[in-house]
């Protein structure tokens, strides 16, 4: 199911001029504050009714301006949660959660009520109205409500900024089973947090000033040097297929990429699993011999096939590892000292633990 | 009385008409509130500022005395009236008030509430006295003033009413069909009591011969000594 | 008819008619103020005037143009009549004229709970999948419930109270029309009738008390559950 | 006085007396209402059940009460003649009574927008450093603004429309204390004085048209300032 | 200035039951979801009447439950950033922002309007009003708002949680700036966001079910592995005091440690300034022998104190390096292979890179 965007509108100061695809998966909306992200959530919900454009989910055009179609919020099955939580007050948490459900047709598939008050720790809250909550609670109550209204997508505008770390640990692995799972529930989801996005996204549009700055797979735009100022420096780096060939007692498990195998702990996934990796460009060192008597047991060899020099001392290396790309940040020193240039064979040290088990995906 | 001072009359509403007339062509200016009897009587006990009451109701008038106001002279009645039946539509007039009923059919007999509008009492004095009151009772269209019972009847909403001859000789829209015998109800009579001097000369003025004319060109007649 | 029992048929009637006033008016407010806070419309001022109409004019002057109206003789009132609605003269007529009275009161307490209502809910329960009838129903609604409750029992005060228009278009007749309003007016007329329009008047209070507080406990208990927002 | 210039006469007192009854009664309709919706003491259901009294008791009772209690020869009355304020049968007493016949309606407004703002604007405040007056002033004061302005109106066209209540108190003196109402009222009781009233009621109709669409145009600048919360 | 907290409430089904100190400088509370922290930030604005307990800013009592004092908000001069905006929606963002400056005392010292204006980045929304701001822009105004009060100390509920990276690193350093500046305002703030509290914190208070689980300075709360499930497996790391020594042409700047010299990029600090470093454990490799040929230019030789397993195939070592103390995250395997034991000479390896310019501090 394909949701398409392609809408202009004025809103005050800002000109909003938007188009993108957001195919399956999850694509994640990412820009700066006031850039006008909730604003184009709100078109696709059908909040706001764009001065042109057009948007549709699969065959259904929601909004085509040139036709006058305008499809009410009511009738597009979108499960919205708000940046803020919009709880029902008068409800308490049990029939906020559930009041969407009479909405779904009969047929609709959709999250258990018992599954989701169980993931989102809502339990003790059932009875209690949003008045008393505090702030995560009522944003998980809020992304419960959309779930349970069994919508044909999912459109998240910052769901987990109040939530405490241990809870995301949580909550990320259920967005992918809804992702990955028997629904595959596409889902529009805007966050500031980069490594939520780069764990969860499949798609990434990078919105600036109303406009779309770059768009397309994960993989390419975070390792988009253009993207760095964007991601935040800390945050950038490669995404890279593997599988599961193996899991050792000692909770190691062997993962094969194109170029060799990795060593990680606390994978998840089946034997024969493709799962995804993410490596930081700031997490890779480059060695010009392979490295002995490390503890990090993680080194590939790479060839470097750019040399980005940043804004600042850093440098963004491009590596390719069989057939992946791999993002390296060293300092322009590094650079000179050790001669890197494109076309140079040398190691890439990943150090086992910084492949945590919240960055492995699918 | 060319040269009396300014005055301030509380006078029962179904004056209205007559005492404005008097009211310009007497020598001073007169300022008229008019209101029902029982407002007017509480707001003069109270300290109103008037110089003269003029009340459509005698047992007010009976009340006011005996409440700590000082009158500027003795009471006196300076007009009286007559009750008639009147209808909607012109018809013959009845002779025969026990036709009533029948002319009524389903229809309601406007007039002032039975205690507390003077004209509703007189009314059902009469109508208890020839034995029609507990057959039209549950036909009544009783008003808050003798006014309002009028205009019923003006409009049609009402086929028959009970006014003063006063009412029906203003209102163009009715037809007088019976006159009432005066005897099968208290008299009906407007006593009036100067609380100034002022008031004393529009009094005096009031039952003049001359005033009298006016009042009798509005229907009412004079008050028997 | 002994004055006793004339002053409890008086408020027993009052009651009734104070009552189904209050009933028929509340959810014709309801959608007079809705359609005041949220729709745009030409006319829409003019409607607004026409609402607060009655508060403007001499009571005797509103029911004097129901009585215009509606009286048996009039083309609506012969129309009703015919269909069995008999108004004029009438307890049904009180009604009317308590609801005509107390609209401009019942729409301006719901129309200030509407607007108070933050539409970003509406919204919120429109993507659940609510069309507009569930909307309102099951978020509107509640949330201005006590501003329902206010218009309500100012609309029941107000019918409780009403004298001008009530005498004047369906007359003042014991045991018929005649309700306390009406009933403390005639005893006021007469001299010394104070004694008894005064346990009229206890009467009267003691209903008003009784429904300030009923819709206070009410409220209370709406806006507990709502809370802090 | 000519007919039509007793009506004029009439219109400018009613304009006067609403417009001082108006600006006289909210800020203390105001106080009331804050604390009705804010406060919570011994005889606040009793202080809300007086509020609402003038409504349910038929208006020439509330006319009546006043009477007894600023007559010129009662106490009250007369300790405040002596201080130079003459109410009964006064200009002034009208002003007192249409204040004592709104106040249910501008209270009830009054009331629903205090009880709709969201008590944690006004803890921002506090701790930004406002104290309670600071608070009032430039939080809840603005915030309410909608309601204030639909309890004046509301206020004002009692006011305007105000009958029994007057000319009990300050009877119905042309040039004095005849307000429009009673004008109208005088004119229906001459036999065919329709014509007179239909004048004035069309008069006091104008005034409710343009005092209700002022009142939307203000409010609805309030508002939009506001805007979506 | 010591604010000093000792409160009990019963809320709900919540016993609050805390006591700490907050002397000068940042003070993180830290916490999951419905644990209490806003109620306790609350309870020191004068928000909440704690039903015992006292609460007190250097010599003013704001709460005394046994002497019945209870100082009203208005006169305690916080300056707080409210969980959720609260900002005034009558009111333009330029009296939004300077709603408090009039009840600040004559002499008081604090921000100015257009530095707040700046920082922030409010200049074209001044004359705005808060409906139509987005949810960053609200958080910023409400920031600014507070700053702007001129308050004796700042309250901060997740004041960060909706802002974009880029934007973020342009707060941190002012609220360092106001933390270590002449004004010395302490700051009592909630967060979610480990590297937020590590950045900024002097000191630590882990809240857990409405009770003080531990508190402290940073690096020992931080640094102890019962916080671990807390913070966050990834975000667990020593802090260690530098000084800067000198500063290449390059953009690599060189700082003393206890154990040797480090070389870190983008160090703003002059010569001669103490730093504070973040050194995450899983940014720390250890090897038996000195490594050569590697990018990593930060080698230091350290000995083995704590050998702590956690619960799933990593451990967390405690290392000795000179007089800090690091901690080093590496995989149960590689402490097999390489016999981490206390009292292991070994060498630890600290990407240059790793040591990003936000996680250098004071
Ligand atoms: N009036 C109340 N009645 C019952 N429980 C309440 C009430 N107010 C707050 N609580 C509960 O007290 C707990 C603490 O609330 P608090 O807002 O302090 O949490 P918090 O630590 O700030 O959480 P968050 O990080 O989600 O904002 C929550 O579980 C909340 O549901
Ligand atoms: N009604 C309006 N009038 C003028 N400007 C508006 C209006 N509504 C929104 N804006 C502006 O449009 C811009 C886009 O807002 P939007 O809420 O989409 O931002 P956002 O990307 O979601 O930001 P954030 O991350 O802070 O939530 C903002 O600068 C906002 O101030
Ligand atoms: O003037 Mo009256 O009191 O209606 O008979
Ligand atoms: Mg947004
Ligand atoms: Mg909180």
């Amino acid at each position: 199911m394909t949701l398409q965007v392609e809408i202009k509108h004025q809103l005050g100061g800002l000109s909003l001029k938007v188009g993108f695809e957001a195919a399956g998966g999850i694509t994640a909306i990412f820009g700066r504050s006031g850039t006008g992200k909730t604003t184009v959530i709100n078109a696709v919900a059908g909040l706001l009714r764009p001065d042109a454009g057009r948007v549709s989910l699969g065959g259904d055009v929601f909004v085509d301006t040139a036709s006058g179609r305008f499809v009410p919020p009511a009738k597009r099955r979108l499960g919205y949660v708000f940046q803020d939580a919009r709880l029902f007050p008068h409800l308490t948490v049990r029939d906020n959660l559930t009041f969407g459900a009479r909405y779904a047709p009969p047929g609709a598939q959709g999250a258990g009520l018992d599954d989701v008050v169980a993931l989102l720790g809502l339990a003790p809250l059932m009875a209690r109205r949003p008045g008393t909550l505090s702030g995560g609670e009522k944003q998980r109550v809020a992304i419960g409500r959309a779930l349970l209204s069994r919508p044909r997508m999912l459109l998240m505008d910052e769901p987990l900024a109040s939530l405490d770390a241990p809870r995301k640990q949580e909550i990320l692995p259920y967005l992918e089973r809804l992702r990955d799972g028997p629904l595959n529930l596409p889902i529009l989801y805007v966050s500031h947090a980069v490594d939520e996005v780069a764990r969860l996204a499949d798609r990434l549009v990078l919105l600036q000033d109303g406009e779309v700055q770059a768009q397309g797979p994960l993989y390419d735009v975070m390792a988009d040097p253009a993207a760095v100022p964007l991601l935040g420096v800390r945050e950038a780096g490669a995404v890279i297929e593997a599988e599961v060939i193996a899991h050792a007692d000692d909770g190691l498990s062997t993962l094969r990429i194109s170029a060799g195998t990795l060593e990680l702990p606390g994978v998840q996934a089946d034997i024969g699993a493709r799962v995804r990796l993410r490596v930081l460009a700031q997490d890779v060192i480059l060695s010009l011999s392979r490295p002995e008597g490390l503890s990090s047991v993680n080194v590939l060899p790479v060839r470097v096939e750019t040399v980005h020099p940043g804004g600042g001392p850093g440098a963004a290396i491009g590596l390719r590892a069989g057939k992946d790309r791999v993002l390296a940040r060293v300092t322009a020193r590094a650079v000179a000292e050790m001669q890197l240039a494109p076309g140079l064979d040398c190691y890439a040290i990943l150090k086992a633990t910084t492949v945590a088990p919240g960055s492995i995906g699918r | 009385a060319a040269q009396s001072p300014p005055v301030t009359v509380f006078a029962a509403a179904s004056l209205r008409g007559a005492l404005d007339d008097l009211a310009a062509q007497y020598g001073a200016p007169v300022t008229v509130s008019f209101a029902g009897s029982g407002t007017l009587a509480r707001q003069v006990a109270a300290g109103a500022p008037a110089d003269l009451v003029v009340l459509a109701n005698p047992a007010w008038m009976d009340w006011l005395a005996e409440q700590d106001v000082s009158f500027a002279g003795p009471t006196r009645s300076i007009a009286s009236n007559r009750l008639v039946v009147i209808s909607h539509q012109e018809i013959e007039p009845l002779n025969d008030i026990s036709a009533l009923p029948v002319k009524l059919d389903t229809g309601r007999l406007a007039m002032g509430h039975r205690d507390a509008v003077p004209a509703g009492a007189y009314a059902r004095q009469w109508l208890q006295s020839i034995d029609l009151w507990n057959r039209l009772e549950p036909q009544l269209a009783e008003t808050d003033n003798v006014r309002s019972a009028l205009a019923l009847v003006a409009r049609g909403a009402a086929p028959f009413g009970i006014v003063y001859a006063t009412d029906a000789m203003a209102e163009t829209r009715v037809h007088t069909v019976f006159d009432v015998p005066a005897n099968l109800h208290d008299p009906i009579l407007y006593p009036a009591a100067a609380l100034s001097a002022g008031g004393q000369a529009f009094l005096e003025y009031l039952a003049s011969p001359a005033a009298q004319v006016v009042f009798a060109a509005h229907g009412f007649a004079e008050a028997p000594e | 008819m002994t004055a006793d029992s004339a002053a409890w048929e008086a408020l027993r009637l009052s009651l009734w008619v104070a009552g189904w006033a209050t009933v028929l008016a509340v959810p014709l407010a309801l959608w007079v103020a809705w359609i005041l806070a949220r729709k745009s419309f030409w006319g829409k001022s003019l409607l607004n005037a026409v609402v607060h109409l009655p508060l403007v004019l001499p009571p005797v002057v509103t029911g004097y143009l129901l009585l215009i109206s509606f009286s048996p003789n009039a083309p609506m009132g012969q129309a009703l009549s015919a269909m069995g609605l008999q108004l004029a003269f009438h307890w049904t007529g009180a009604v009317l004229a308590a609801i005509v009275m107390g609209f401009p009161l019942m729409v301006r307490a719901m129309r200030l709970a509407i607007e108070a209502v933050d539409p970003k809910l509406e919204e919120a329960a429109e993507t659940l999948g609510a069309g507009r009838i569930s909307v309102f129903a099951r978020v509107t609604l509640p949330l201005i419930g006590p501003g329902i409750l206010a218009g309500a029992v100012m609309g029941f005060a107000k019918a409780m109270g009403e004298f001008g228009a009530t005498i004047t278009f369906v007359a003042n007749i014991p045991g018929q029309t005649q309700t306390l309003p009406g009933a403390i007016w005639a005893a006021l007329q007469i001299p010394g009738g104070e004694g008894q329009a005064v346990t009229m008047v206890l009467m009267a209070s003691a209903v008003a008390v009784a429904a300030v507080l009923l819709s206070e406990v009410l409220a209370r208990r709406v806006s507990a559950r709502i809370a802090a927002k």
